[in-house]
């Protein structure tokens, strides 16, 4: 077992936008993209955290703020202490030559470490980062530095592509040949990027959210289909076992176990 | 047997536990109306066990009913765990279930839930009346769980023997705490919590031990059972069947299957027949 | 400090364990007459601690002065245990000890003596009863040992508290058995017995939490602190200093010097001058 | 931690004399000579017992029937189950190269692979069995077939030297030049010994027994002198622990750790 809390100082915070931001800490234990931490804020709440930056002895995380707990994760700074367990759940299986990236939102911050790692894989990379609106958008000059082909979509049209990122995938889709496409953000928008996905024979892997509790296939909390554990069999999947999983982009379960339609 | 509190706030969980080969599963502990439980932290890991305080989240019976439904379509034995803080609310629940288990099991043990659970628990009385009118009020048949921190389990057990009750459950998880040296702070959002796994076994099998020797209905063991010799452990010590928890954590949803397993291999070496004839026995 | 029970029985042990870095010392648990304890298997090792069913074995308090008195000759912090089935037999042992020793602590707590320790332990009239009586009777301080395995470990302690007790000592080893699956039987001769160790600290953790929320006497935090960083945790619950049992076997004699030292090396890399600042921090 | 009780089938008994048995069971665990069991007799109690067989995968107890405990073990045969707990304690240091042996009454049964040891260690080996009476002696055999030099002693003078154990030592040791003594038997007889080595330089080591319950050190039943456990520190003590330890010779402890006077 390995799952006990390790506290840890902050050891860099950078302000990615107005709302994101991200924290770094000394973490030694191995990590793929897409698998992701619970992370504790003492005397506030502990929540599921993507890792957005992998190094060798250190990790990051990057986050949006929503509510009590990401505001007061914020306002943390250099040397606050934070509460760190896991890896936990998968990662992206990364496979094909030719790759589409399609992050939405705060989907970027888990996207970014799978582009770079697939660009050390060798792969061709297309990264789609979408928003609502320009300065929602971070990450941009990271993953520039890559080699990946990048296309940013807004909303408003406020930078790049203007429209849903749905859209700008699915203008790709039809002129370039992909081998897979790996997405994170609103669960509609995934839910779109898999129809489209589905008349093909292309890989799709999408990461999906669920409110979690122990974070370990335990409590129950995150399952989704026939007692399938978003923390322990996802939060990264397949479009075969997508499609056994009929809760996707259809409801969620709140902390009382209650549906909530998305 | 899955416990209560484990894979259980849904139909497709649960299925799937049956379908690991859980021979029964025990549904999360409902109540009347939706509560969202204490705030996170809810579970941390200690050196021996796992330390819980969910705090009886749900969505409330009548939600939960849905739940119910979906499972009765298929095959499986479930029992309903109900919680409440007085013997109206226990009815009322237990009663909205009855028509979709197989059995309840009433939870007079939760150490984290205040007004709930083990604060009803330690009263003889209470358990009584709570038993007799949920006795009164349902067909199927109803389990009593009970908690190992009591001044004396065998008085509380008895008292749900005589109101009605069909089975005993023990143990639930015992009052625990783990606080951070870094921080200084209880790590559990609600501070305190239950503790569950390897490290209460001993504990759950002195209880099972205690209540054999006073009741005349079966008992359910539940408290650390990681292992078939687990199981094994607590059936000699007299309890009938026994429930899983913490083990789903430590040893994977297969835990069942591999438990199952394992007795019957056991069995087969020392040449027991039927689970049956070793219950009971270290007496 | 050395926990009741553990390398206790004889002036010689008590020295060594002075020796070996602990500040204080409590006796073995002393009657009023000779007990021989529980038959043997008093000892069983456990996956996350261990089990033991001495049984009290004892001198008897007059017997057992000869060896106070030859300790008394050295230096050394000496709390003397007593054990009793009602107020006279307490008081009687503790007025005998009163000569002898810098404290006095009450077992209330053992779980595996008929009639004795946690079976008196359970009732907050008993508890306040003979500890009035005792502190009447005697100048040193009385601690009371508490159980955590009672319904509510603070009301007993605060009836302690106002019946005049100096601290609160807690807990004691918890109700377990072990069973054997070859043979079928229990494997301690008596039986049942007390469960201490790593298993049982966050139990004792929580105890202490609740005690501290309570009560405005010291606290003395017991139960699995094997490292320098099971005593700080107390010590944040709230226990002004701790006791060491089960770790003398896991760690060796010198268990004591070497939680000094890692509690001196944790106080220093956190810039923490006295232990009293971290008292209770946690809540 | 290594003190599980390992429950074992007993593989083999053989009755040694009228009151002495060896039970042979399965114990992979190396063990010293000199080094001790608990012992469980399910259902009746728990006791310290000296290996007195030592082979790679198997080993062996022998013991006298003096009570309720021992009684319940003799009647024990092939298949019936004990429990195994250790080996506890130390063994004898086996130094010097030309050693004395005094093994009184059962003391026999732990001296026995003790003297085989020494000889598979190329040492010039004597030993004294003393008994009573010549029906209470046991291993005359098994230790005639290493090479040591044999003493047989007895109070009635049955077989062997008439006399007590410590009067043959004596001899022994005036006209010869041992580098070492090595004893086990009854306290007074060992006290003896004592004395009468610590006129000299040589090494001396004696097996004490006391009374033990947990015999890992922890319940302190068992200590003698300061503090000094023999289920730990012990069963062996040399010439110079001994001289710390007043009780020697003196009085041990009962269940309830009252001294009786030896
Ligand atoms: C596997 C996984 C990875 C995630 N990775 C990231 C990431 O890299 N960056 C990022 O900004 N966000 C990420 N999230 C979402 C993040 O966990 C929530 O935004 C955060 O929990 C909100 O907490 P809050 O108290 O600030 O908001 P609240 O006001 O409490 O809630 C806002 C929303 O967050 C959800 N939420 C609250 N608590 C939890 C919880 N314990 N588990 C899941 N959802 C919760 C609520 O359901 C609600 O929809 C991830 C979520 C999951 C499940
Ligand atoms: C380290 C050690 C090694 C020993 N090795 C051997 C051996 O190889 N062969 C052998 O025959 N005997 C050996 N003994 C002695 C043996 O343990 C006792 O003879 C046995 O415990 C007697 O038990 P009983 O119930 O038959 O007798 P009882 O009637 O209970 O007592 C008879 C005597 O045995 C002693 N005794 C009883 N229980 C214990 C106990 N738990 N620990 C120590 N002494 C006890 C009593 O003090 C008493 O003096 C050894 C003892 C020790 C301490
Ligand atoms: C995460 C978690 C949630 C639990 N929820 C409940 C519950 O709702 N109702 C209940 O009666 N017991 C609950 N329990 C207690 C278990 O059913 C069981 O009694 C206890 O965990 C001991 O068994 P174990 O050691 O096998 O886990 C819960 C336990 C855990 C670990
Ligand atoms: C072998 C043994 C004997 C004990 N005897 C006593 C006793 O006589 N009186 C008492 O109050 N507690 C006794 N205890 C309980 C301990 O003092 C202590 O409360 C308990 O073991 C928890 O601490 P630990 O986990 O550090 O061992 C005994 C414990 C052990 C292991
Ligand atoms: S968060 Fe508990 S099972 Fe996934
Ligand atoms: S037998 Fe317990 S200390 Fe030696």
């Amino acid at each position: 077992m390995m799952d006990k809390i390790i506290t840890s100082k902050i050891i860099k915070d950078t302000i990615e936008n107005e709302c994101v931001k991200t924290i770094m800490f000394n973490h030694a234990e191995p990590i793929e993209p897409g698998q992701f931490y619970m992370i504790w804020i003492p005397g506030i709440d502990e929540i599921p955290m993507s890792v957005s930056v992998i190094q060798q002895k250190k990790k990051g995380i990057t986050f949006r703020t929503v509510g009590k707990a990401t505001k007061a994760l914020f306002q943390k700074t250099k040397n606050d202490i934070i509460g760190i367990r896991g890896p936990y759940g998968n990662g992206f299986s990364l496979k094909g030559e030719k790759i589409l990236f399609v992050a939405g939102g705060t989907g970027i911050a888990m996207i970014a470490p799978a582009v770079e790692q697939a660009i050390k894989k060798n792969k061709v990379v297309d990264v789609i980062l979408g928003a609502k609106t320009k300065k929602d958008l971070f990450f941009i000059n990271r993953l520039k530095q890559t080699k990946a082909t990048m296309h940013l979509s807004t909303d408003d049209g406020s930078i790049g592509f203007k429209g849903f990122a749905t859209e700008k995938a699915n203008e790709l889709l039809l002129t370039n040949s992909f081998d897979a496409v790996y997405t994170c953000g609103p669960e509609l928008m995934m839910k779109k990027l898999y129809q489209i996905c589905l008349k093909s024979n292309i890989i799709f892997e999408a990461s999906l959210e669920r409110y979690m509790k122990c974070g370990v296939g335990l409590c129950g909390q995150c399952v989704v289909g026939k007692g399938i554990r978003v923390c322990v069999e996802g939060p990264v999947f397949s479009k075969s076992m997508l499609k056994d999983i009929p809760d996707f982009g259809v409801f969620n379960r709140d902390a009382s176990g209650k549906k909530q339609l998305l | 047997m899955l416990a209560s509190g484990i894979m259980d706030e849904d139909a497709g969980s649960m299925l799937r536990v049956l379908e690991s080969g859980a021979g029964a599963v025990v549904t999360k502990s409902i109540g009347q109306v939706q509560r969202k439980g204490h705030p996170n932290p809810t579970f941390v890991e200690l050196d021996c066990g796992i330390l819980n305080a969910m705090g009886l989240p749900n969505p409330g019976i009548d939600e939960y009913i849905t739940e119910l439904k979906e499972l009765k379509k298929q095959n499986g034995i479930i029992i309903g765990s109900v919680f409440g803080s007085n013997a109206e609310e226990f009815t009322e629940v237990a009663f909205k279930m009855n028509a979709y288990v197989n059995a309840l099991e009433l939870n007079f043990s939760c150490p984290h839930a205040e007004g709930y659970g083990l604060e009803i628990g330690q009263n003889p009385k209470f358990v009584s009346e709570i038993t007799s009118s949920v006795v009164n009020a349902v067909s199927v048949p109803v389990y009593v769980k009970l908690s190992a921190q009591v001044n004396d389990i065998a008085s509380i057990a008895t008292a749900a023997e005589e109101a009605g009750a069909n089975a005993i459950v023990a143990i639930n998880t015992l009052k625990a705490m783990s606080i951070n040296l870094e921080v200084k702070k209880p790590i559990l959002g609600n501070k305190t919590g239950g503790y569950s796994g390897k490290a209460i076994k001993p504990i759950g099998v002195k209880a099972v031990y205690d209540l054999y020797d006073h009741l005349s209905i079966p008992i359910i063991g539940v408290g650390g059972v990681e292992t078939g010799l687990d199981a094994i452990e607590y059936i000699l010590a007299g309890a009938s069947s026994v429930q899983i928890g913490t083990a789903v954590y430590t040893r994977g949803i297969m835990v069942f299957d591999r438990i199952c397993k394992e007795i019957t291999k056991w069995m087969e070496s020392h040449n027991v027949q039927s689970i049956s004839d070793l219950i009971g026995v270290a007496h």
